[in-house]
């Protein structure tokens, strides 16, 4: 993995910070006077992991670039509870245009740039699941395709919140949404394994692919940080749990990204070019449960009936094992 | 004014032959109009063209429904595209065809019409001129052999422009040779043996 | 409003971070607050002392050694000996035990205590003088103890040892192997240097003429008394008192003991008894126990060590009787309430001698003709609170008043006898120990701790260290100890990692500086509790938001 | 220079002489040879400082010039029809966010059924999305509006369509004259945008507005629009001082007799009958006026080249005292009547005016000159009814003869 390698501080590299470290060994997000391109005062529900992630993300984005980045942002939670006129939570320049259209925006912003000679600013675009997998799939494969320079980042909570919690393609099965209420025979989202946006932008083969979680702080400013060293199109996918949408506490939004990660239901990988280049690994596994059960959109799996949807999730979190290797040959 | 259409089908450069012969005209003085009618672009489909010449600038968008001059740059159009439609008397119709303008008089779908019928083997000059079934520049070549609207050079010069080098050249002598036919003049690239001795 | 003068970016476009504007701490229901709470490892220590912060300092490395060990000495003046004898109950306690091993603490304290000899850093001397003179009976750890911090709060401060040397237990009890004399000598040398009078050789017989002579007198004057049960035996039969064996080894009087030698005991002196016959040449040493290992009183690393070294322990037996070189030994068997009981089956062992090694006794004859000072259970009643004896301006603490005879809590009680002492000669009321709440495991999220195992003091060979009184343990270097106060997981007080800080989905919480730990900002804090939850040291309560 | 050359190529030529920092294709017909041309001479070096994007569809094309033109690059794309309605959340989005991105609609039926030729409604469907809509009446027009809408667009924050009749003007050889480099270069002020996102200074751009503000923007964006007229006539004058030919405009007045374009022209008589048109009809109009004009009948010709912001006041004084009016629409408002027609008669609410709609043209029936003189001709008589469709064949659906050109149908 890109990350980077600290030294046993009490918490080593799994913590945010610590006092005992270098500058050098800081994360971005552990230094007092960090960008916070994302600030106080936006209107984000308690515990959004999607408001944590794109501060995580934009801040690494913007040290990167040395304080040049542009960012264009899709219709989403995102972009609703940040700026509400006349009150803007973003401190980059940041446009919102549509829900489908900003890896367009983004690519459009990348082409000005470029033909003004101002390669040395660089782009972001962000969306959510929607905006991403689903209405907004073929601007992204488009930016994709013909290697666009800009960042893309994901922030996928698995279902469209912003408009009351109903199902995308990036809901996962059995998960009960406004549109895959948990009843009838079969409770929630239909089964099938969904659209993998990771595996759709690795057969672009662009650069650089890369999924990460706000789980592991460290792993997800590194990938901005490897990103952002390279130019052309590249993708992040950063899984971020919605309290809201999934029926979880507020302060569960970090534990739940943990278990997703430890049970095996979502792989950390990162992609070069197509290829898969490195996976991290499973450090305690946990079972699919420890993931599941404190989401109210999984109740029905723990109820009578539900032991067929849970060892589906069980196989699902074994799949990904095997395919991905997460236990590095660990039994 | 003087309203020219085009027929022909997708491929053999319809619409750029009303556009080459627009230039033409401009060239030779006229104010000058050229109104593709489209399909879809699809090889092989019937495909109309119109052109204008006129003295003051042109106006009108409407097609040409009473041509003067009809070019017909494929024979097997005769029938179903009613080349022959709308022809004011005393037209002139040139055909592409190595056949004659009684058999192409036959074929038409209003043979009585009252127009000089000329036909010209435009293809097979294209195809040993260019080199590909092309028969833009003879079908203007012997446009300008039997009308006074465009003269050869002004035809030769808008192809050598539009395709400067061997392409144009070509053209250009496709047109030379078109031209000569329907004159009834000796093909220029045959140059008598006697003529070089007087020369 | 007029026309296109007004920009086309009204009421679209806005200035960066106008959001400051709008306080969203207003949505919150549950606030968190940073709060400070109990280690158990602290709460555990019977010495008192804050082991979280001079592990804390330790973790800084060089810079942060004195500090540490300062912070050791503010109530355990003897952590060189200490790292060495003290059986460590902090670390039973400690919560990393959950996550993968305990924090070897000891070790760090070792070190510390070894690093403040070899670079001679002094205990403090007291400035001002109380004028105020105690006397304190014994020079045992608890003895050492209540003189030291007497004299650290300006009291003139006498100690008088009958024995030829000081250090109690220390000197006479724990075998060198365990804790060389030097190191005793030097921590003890350490203490006089602030000040406190030891005068060895000197026995107190009367604590009418003590209490003439000095303001208030302490009596530590321990149980160094072998106790005694009866067990038939013959002539021949060779018994002697492990403690009595104990002293003579540490006085360089080894007693010739025989090939096999049986101790009779389960407690740590029983250890250290029969790890001191295999080296004085025992080449079969038997601990003989009349319940099993789980109610054995030794500390379960003493015995590791003895039957690392070759003791054997024969379980549920009791001695019914020696004669000559045979020992009749009775099975036992545990009753409904755990108490053994005879089985009636007998079983013979071999034993040149038989070591008594079943407890001691305080030798409290300083005390015949006393009757204001009661004596119950064999040792000295006193307040639980003031630890003062029925006797005004006469206090107790170590092995001869109640409580665990362990040097650690010696220590905090000698401790705590100097804190009554002072109040009681200021006439002050010696204000009750603070309740506290304590960092319970649950409140971590270990998360966070790196998988780090302790880093073991390399072991000396185990046939080695049977052969002499070399010491057993070798210490840690720097960089281990370093490593291994690192381990703490700082349980229920902030150490600065960042989570909460970095983790705040609404950038409501500042970060002050090194060692200033951060702040919350109540404006935007909605209250979500991840960097409660985060927080890998239980350093932060929610609590209900009452407006 | 006066050269003969095809619509779309002078389009592009002189799109490609006002500077665009972004050019984004996406192909459909008959908007592509604009595009082709510009990808060529963003080969050749002709268009300079430029990125041409070849997008995934019209969405991302106006994407993409929202992107660029927000990023301080003057943005151009081209499209029609169905691309036009592809793209339609995001034309909205440009002109709510106030970007001067100028779009050439080379207008096209929209389906179903599917049909590639010309007539207005695409832009039609667009005419509330906030851009300014300028119609071409011919290809020299066509080429000179691009210029005017630049200027027009960035001076207001309002973006700008170019509305050119497909085929009959894309794909039609006429004889031009181009602004030249050198003249476009004098004329066109340099992209100076309002708003932009800059690193230096940086804004956020495209907030959400609550009910407590949305009716104020749009009621400013209101406002702007009622501004725009001013400034597309300024700009049309200026053309017009600096070229010496006119373009553009609000309200375009013909000579009576002549029928040539003239702004000195004067308004229309209460005798007359005027027609009202809009895009390349208005050259046939040209033809099929005049003799009636010879003949003494009295009709007058009014093209609308500004279609958004509707020209209410420069209509009604070119049409003077008139209140007899003949509007030729190439969009229905089904159930309703020609689109023109509509705003025409909200213009001349209250003035007693009696108008005709006639739709013509739709889904590229040719326009004939016959035609129109017919239907002014029997509106002069008093016998033309509220709404005529031109040469309407009766009896269902006409079937083309298998192989027909359109000489045939």
């Amino acid at each position: 993995m890109s990350t980077v390698h600290i030294p046993f501080l009490q918490t080593g590299t799994l913590a945010v910070g610590g006092r005992l470290l270098d500058d050098a060994e800081r994360s971005v997000q552990s230094q007092a006077d960090r960008p916070s391109s994302l600030t106080r005062g936006h209107r984000a529900c308690q515990g959004c992991a999607e408001a944590l992630a794109a501060r995580w993300v934009m801040d690494t984005a913007v040290e990167a670039a040395d304080g040049r980045l542009v960012v264009a942002n899709a219709t989403g939670c995102l972009e609703v509870f940040s700026t509400l006129y006349p009150e803007s939570a973003w401190k980059p320049p940041w446009i919102h245009s549509l829900f489908a259209n900003a890896a367009a925006v983004a690519t459009g912003i990348a082409s000005s740039l470029h033909a003004q000679g101002r390669d040395d600013v660089r782009v972001l675009a962000q969306g959510g699941d929607g905006g991403t997998v689903d209405i907004g799939l073929a601007a992204v494969s488009g930016m994709f395709e013909r290697n666009d320079d800009v960042l893309y980042v994901c922030y996928d909570n698995q279902g469209y919140m912003n408009t009351g919690v109903q199902r995308s393609s990036a809901t996962p099965p059995s998960a009960r949404t406004a549109t895959t209420p948990a009843v009838g025979r079969q409770p929630g989202a239909p089964q099938g394994t969904g659209k993998s946006m990771v595996k759709i932008a690795m057969a672009h083969e662009i650069p650089y692919v890369a999924s990460a979680t706000v789980a592991d702080l460290r792993d997800l400013e590194a990938k901005v940080r490897t990103a952002m060293s390279i130019h052309g199109a590249r993708y992040l996918h950063v899984l971020v749990p919605c309290p809201l949408g999934w029926g979880s506490s507020s302060s569960e939004s970090i534990s739940l990204s943990r278990a997703a990660v430890q049970s095996g239901i979502f792989p950390v990988v990162e992609a070069r070019a197509g290829e898969l280049t490195d996976v991290q690994r499973i450090r305690e596994r946990m079972d699919v449960e420890a993931y599941l059960r404190p989401q109210a959109r999984f109740a029905h799996l723990f109820k009578p009936g539900g032991e067929d949807a849970l060892n589906r999730w069980r196989a699902l979190a074994e799949a990904n094992i095997r395919r991905y290797d997460l236990l590095g040959g660990r039994p | 004014m003087t309203q020219i259409r085009i027929h022909g089908r997708g491929g053999q450069g319809v619409v750029t032959a009303a556009e080459m012969l627009a230039r033409a005209g401009f060239l030779a003085g006229h104010e000058v109009q050229a109104i593709p009618s489209f399909g879809s672009e699809r090889t092989g489909a019937p495909v109309v063209a119109y052109c204008r010449f006129a003295d003051v600038p042109l106006r009108t968008r409407e097609p040409v429904l009473e041509p003067d001059v009809v070019l017909v740059q494929d024979p097997t159009l005769l029938g179903p595209a009613q080349p022959f439609a709308g022809v004011r008397p005393g037209g002139l119709v040139i055909v592409n065809t190595t056949e004659d303008a009684p058999w192409v008089r036959e074929h038409a779908g209003d043979g009585e019409v009252d127009a000089t019928v000329v036909t010209v083997p435009a293809t097979r000059i294209s195809l040993d001129t260019v080199g590909l079934p092309k028969p833009s520049a003879a079908m203007l070549g012997a446009y300008a052999g039997r009308a006074d609207h465009v003269t050869l050079a002004a035809v030769q010069q808008v192809f050598r422009d539009r395709f400067p080098g061997r392409v144009g050249e070509a053209n250009a002598t496709a047109a030379a040779v078109a031209y000569a036919h329907v004159r009834g003049e000796p093909d220029p690239r045959i140059v008598p043996s006697a003529e070089v001795s007087h020369a | 409003m007029s026309g296109h003068d007004a920009p086309p970016t009204l009421g679209l476009s806005t200035g960066p971070a106008t959001s400051l504007s709008y306080h969203t701490g207003t949505w919150r229901t549950e606030r968190p607050v940073y709060v400070d709470l109990a280690p158990p490892c602290s709460l555990a220590c019977p010495s008192g002392e804050d082991i979280r912060s001079w592990l804390g300092s330790t973790q800084e490395g060089e810079a942060g050694f004195e500090t540490a060990w300062r912070r050791i000495v503010a109530a355990n003046p003897l952590p060189a000996v200490m790292g060495r004898i003290c059986y460590h109950p902090c670390q039973a306690a400690c919560n990393r035990g959950e996550v993968d091993e305990e924090v070897g603490i000891n070790a760090v304290e070792r070190f510390l205590g070894d690093t403040a000899l070899e670079r001679g850093w002094a205990l403090p001397v007291p400035t001002a003088s109380s004028g105020r003179r105690v006397l304190v009976v014994g020079s045992g750890p608890a003895g050492l103890s209540a003189a030291y911090h007497l004299r650290q709060r300006g009291h003139d401060v006498t100690v008088r040892e009958a024995a030829a040397e000081p250090g109690g237990m220390m000197r006479y009890g724990i075998p060198a192997y365990r804790l060389p004399r030097t190191v005793l000598a030097a921590e003890i040398r350490r203490i006089e240097a602030t000040g406190v009078r030891i005068e060895c050789g000197v026995r107190v017989d009367s604590l009418d003429d003590a209490q003439a002579e000095f303001d208030a007198v302490v009596l530590t004057v321990g149980a160094g008394v072998a106790h005694h049960v009866d067990i038939p035996a013959g002539a021949a039969a060779k018994i002697v008192d492990a403690i009595d064996v104990l002293r003579d080894v540490a006085s360089g009087n080894a007693p010739l003991l025989g090939r096999r030698v049986a101790v009779y005991g389960g407690g740590n002196t029983a250890m250290d008894a029969a790890r001191t016959a295999r080296r004085l040449g025992a080449s079969d040493a038997v601990v003989v126990y009349r319940r099993t290992r789980e109610q054995m009183p030794a500390h379960p690393t003493e015995l590791e060590d003895a039957v690392g070294e070759g003791v054997r322990v024969q379980w549920l037996s009791t001695i019914s009787e020696v004669s000559g070189p045979t020992v009749t030994i009775e099975r036992m068997e545990l009753d409904e309430s755990g108490r053994p009981v005879g089985t009636g089956v007998f079983e013979e062992l071999d034993a040149d001698t038989v070591m008594l090694a079943v407890g001691q006794e305080a030798d409290l004859s300083l005390l015949s003709g006393v009757d204001d000072v009661d004596v119950r259970d064999g040792v000295i009643a006193v307040d639980p609170g003031t630890l003062m004896t029925g006797r005004d301006g006469v206090f107790a603490a170590g092995d001869a008043s109640p409580g665990s005879r362990t040097a650690t809590f010696a220590i905090g009680r000698g401790a705590r006898a100097a804190a009554a002492v002072d109040a009681w000669l200021a006439s002050r009321v010696l204000p009750a120990e603070p309740v506290v709440r304590e960092a319970e495991a649950s409140r971590l999220n270990a998360w966070y701790y790196s998988d780090a195992p302790k880093q073991h003091r390399a072991e000396l060979e185990a046939a080695r260290r049977v052969t002499g009184f070399e010491e057993v343990l070798a210490g840690l270097d720097a960089e281990h100890a370093v490593f291994e106060a690192r381990r703490c997981m700082s349980c229920g007080s902030c150490f600065e990692c960042d989570n909460c800080f970095g983790m705040c989905p609404d950038d409501a919480i500042r970060k002050l500086g090194p060692g200033m730990r951060y702040e919350i900002d109540y404006d935007y804090c909605k209250g979500c509790g991840i960097c409660a939850a985060e927080c890998p040291c239980g350093a932060i309560d929610m609590i209900p938001e009452e407006r | 220079m006066r050269e003969v050359l095809e619509g779309s190529q002078a389009v592009a030529r002189t799109v490609a002489r006002c500077r665009p920092g972004v050019v984004c294709a996406y192909p459909i017909s008959p908007q592509t040879h604009i595009v082709e041309a510009l990808s060529v001479m963003a080969r050749t070096g002709e268009l300079r400082d430029c990125e041409y994007v070849n997008v995934e569809s019209e969405f991302s094309a106006m994407s993409v010039s929202i992107g660029a033109s927000a990023a301080g690059s003057r943005a151009y794309t081209a499209t029609a029809s169905q691309g036009l309605l592809y793209m339609a959340e995001a034309v909205y989005n440009a002109a709510g966010m106030g970007l001067p991105i100028v779009m050439t609609v080379a207008n096209r039926a929209v389906g179903a059924p599917i049909n590639i030729w010309n007539d207005h409604s695409d832009a039609m469907a667009m005419r509330d999305s906030g851009w300014l809509q300028l119609y071409a009446a011919d290809n020299q027009e066509a080429a000179d509006l691009h210029v005017i809408a630049f200027a027009a667009a960035e001076e207001l924050g309002i973006p700008a369509m170019v509305c050119m009749d497909g085929f009959v003007l894309t794909h039609a050889t006429d004889v031009l004259e181009l602004a030249t480099q050198e003249q476009i270069d004098g004329f066109l002020p340099p992209y100076s945008p309002t708003q932009v996102l800059d690193i230096d200074r940086p804004t956020t751009i495209g907030t959400m507005a609550g009910p407590e503000s949305f009716t104020e923007t749009k009621y400013l964006q209101h406002l702007r629009f009622l501004d725009a007229a001013d400034v597309v006539e300024a700009w049309s004058d200026r053309f017009t001082e600096a070229f010496g030919r006119e373009a553009g405009g609000l309200a375009v007045r013909y000579d009576p007799d002549t029928l040539d374009r003239d702004r000195s022209a004067p308004p229309a008589g209460a005798e007359d009958l005027v027609v009202v048109a809009m895009g390349s009809v208005i050259g046939t109009l040209q033809e099929a006026i005049a003799p009636m004009r010879a003949e003494g009948l009295p009709v007058r010709l009014v093209g609308i080249s500004a279609y958004r912001p509707f020209p209410r006041e420069a209509l009604k004084a070119a049409l003077g005292e008139s209140r007899h009016i003949v509007v030729i629409d190439r969009a229905l408002e089904l159930g309703s009547g020609g689109v023109l027609t509509g705003c025409v008669g909200r213009a001349l609410a209250g003035t007693g005016s009696r108008i005709h709609s006639v739709v013509a043209g739709l889904g590229g029936r040719p326009i004939l000159e016959g035609s129109l003189r017919d239907v002014i001709a029997r509106a002069l008589a008093g016998e033309q009814r509220g709404l005529e469709f031109l040469d309407l064949k009766t009896g269902g659906v006409p079937v083309p003869p298998v192989g027909a050109t359109e000489v045939a149908r």
